[in-house]
């Protein structure tokens, strides 16, 4: 029940945005994100700089403890008006984004034995 | 096959409207704590065919209706994807999901939802019987579009197994979160689950 | 000049595939990219469970060391007829790759005025 | 306007042919340490236009095929995307990268590596001077199809700044690397670069 579970937001810049998109996640999704429990890992920039013409694009990782710790945050997150309108708000900001859940390879066997 | 599951609120006089349904052929039961939005009562019909329900229709719609029934959310539907582990299973829990899909979503995504939903009980083993199926026709809260149903063989395969395994929670629950960008169903579910004593997807 | 920089490969196994294509990853290539001085930080499996008819992403973190270490992996890796063997055999294992390249933002003021 | 440049790989008698290029109105220097695949001798002509260089490209393949030279690769081409930032710049260095993007890639793509890259002196101020023009006739080892070139204040700016920015390892470069998906270019490339003690790119 312990194992390290990742949420990871894949966030494709407009072209330009990237900046702005990353304050705008770090001032308005973050304090939230961890009020539910969730521990933020790394932000990655790529390429590690700001590109004007092109996307930077945001891998940021996201940990919470096991199951519980991912149910715990939904519950929250889902039934938040804001959370909800943080994303609405940031359309306009990226060209993509996905979500997605994972675990270290090593810890796959054990969850999925669930 | 055919069949009609009604998910009341009550607001009085749970035993008469029990009989009364049962008495129109359904199996009743009392909808478990830990719902969501499910109903205090919760009865299901079979039918050979739509003609049979249309005919028994006016009887129930007005018990669902009527007195001490504050509202009732309604599905009936063709029998969809059915998948047997536990013939004549009658001492679990059956648990009845009514979602909308209303979040724009083209056909294929959609059948990717269905087929990625129907897949759940092969990873999960917890789930010992299951049926899911598109609705034909709907009432109550939300124009539902799709019931799963599924047994287990107690509270604790519900509770623990089904929302503890990843196939649930970090893939099928994407197209539930307002949070994933596959987002597709509705945030207002009727999440239900009662004791029937009576074998319900396996009879 | 030493900030960390990630590589990072974002595989989306063919469905079914993703146990094989992370066995193929770990077994020929990750030996070589520990010798051409890369650490492997993370590898993450999105879900964690082996889907057999739908795809699990890999999520693949690499670090080294400021891009005198960026430089170091590619001037091997470009000229190891090895590496493009790699890619080239997993390429049914595969929906999609991308690799990028980034590091934290807190290093992207840093790395781009170089 | 138009320019055709040279990387001669020579097996002897260097001071004539310098002399040879430079009286067909070549400016001529000694490639220097450092290049990768480019030649000895790096020789750059002007050209007002295609007729010029036809009437002149038979003395200059004369030398280019006769003693003493090992091997040429040339590129002839017109001005691409040109940038000047530090006009009359003589004292520098001058680079000369041949590249040819001989993987399949759509006219889209290569219009997207051909942009990227005449934005990296946007990105890169150590780049004084800069001209990325498509090829019109190539010759020796690959059919080039680019030429890039940059003049830098001294050597340190190309070892340094250039190398190390990250608009050039963890974006650029990509077309480059065999093991990233969006890889274009051959992997055999001329990278050469000579102090030429004149302007060459904004003369």
């Amino acid at each position: 029940m312990g194992q390290t579970v990742y949420l990871i937001d894949d966030l494709l810049a407009a072209p330009g945005k990237g900046r702005e998109l990353l304050a705008a996640y770090r001032e308005r999704y973050v304090p939230g994100g961890v009020a539910r429990g969730m521990t933020l890992e790394k932000v990655i920039v790529s390429p590690p700089v700001w590109l004007e013409e092109a996307s930077n694009r945001l891998t940021i990782l996201w940990t919470v403890e096991g199951p519980g710790g991912w149910w715990g945050q939904a519950a929250q997150s889902r039934y938040d008006p804001a959370v909800a309108q943080f994303w609405a708000s940031i359309q306009d900001l990226v060209v993509s984004r996905r979500r997605h859940f994972g675990a270290a390879d090593a810890d796959v066997a054990e969850l999925a034995d669930a | 096959m055919h069949s009609l599951i009604a998910l009341l609120h009550l607001d009085g006089e749970a035993a008469r409207i029990c009989a009364a349904l049962a008495g129109l052929g359904a199996a009743v039961a009392q909808v478990m704590k830990g719902n969501f939005n499910g109903g205090d009562l919760s009865a299901i019909w079979d039918f050979e065919n739509e003609a049979a329900y249309h005919a028994a229709r006016p009887g129930i719609h007005a018990i669902l209706n009527g007195a001490g029934v504050a509202r009732a959310d309604t599905a009936f539907f063709g029998h969809g994807s059915i998948g047997v582990r536990e013939q004549g299973l009658s001492t679990g829990i059956h648990r009845t999901l009514f979602l909308c899909a209303d979040r724009a979503a083209s056909e294929a995504r959609l059948a990717q939802f269905e087929a990625e939903m129907a897949l759940m009980p092969k990873y999960i083993p917890a789930i010992r019987n299951w049926r899911f199926s598109r609705v034909i026709e709907a009432g109550g809260e939300l124009p539902w579009t799709h019931v799963w149903e599924q047994e287990f063989a107690d509270t604790a395969g519900l509770m623990g197994p089904y929302m503890l395994h990843p196939y649930h929670w970090a893939f099928i629950d994407r197209w539930f979160d307002p949070e994933c960008s596959d987002w597709l169903v509705n945030l207002r579910l009727c999440h239900s689950f009662a004791a029937y004593g009576v074998a319900i997807l396996s009879n």
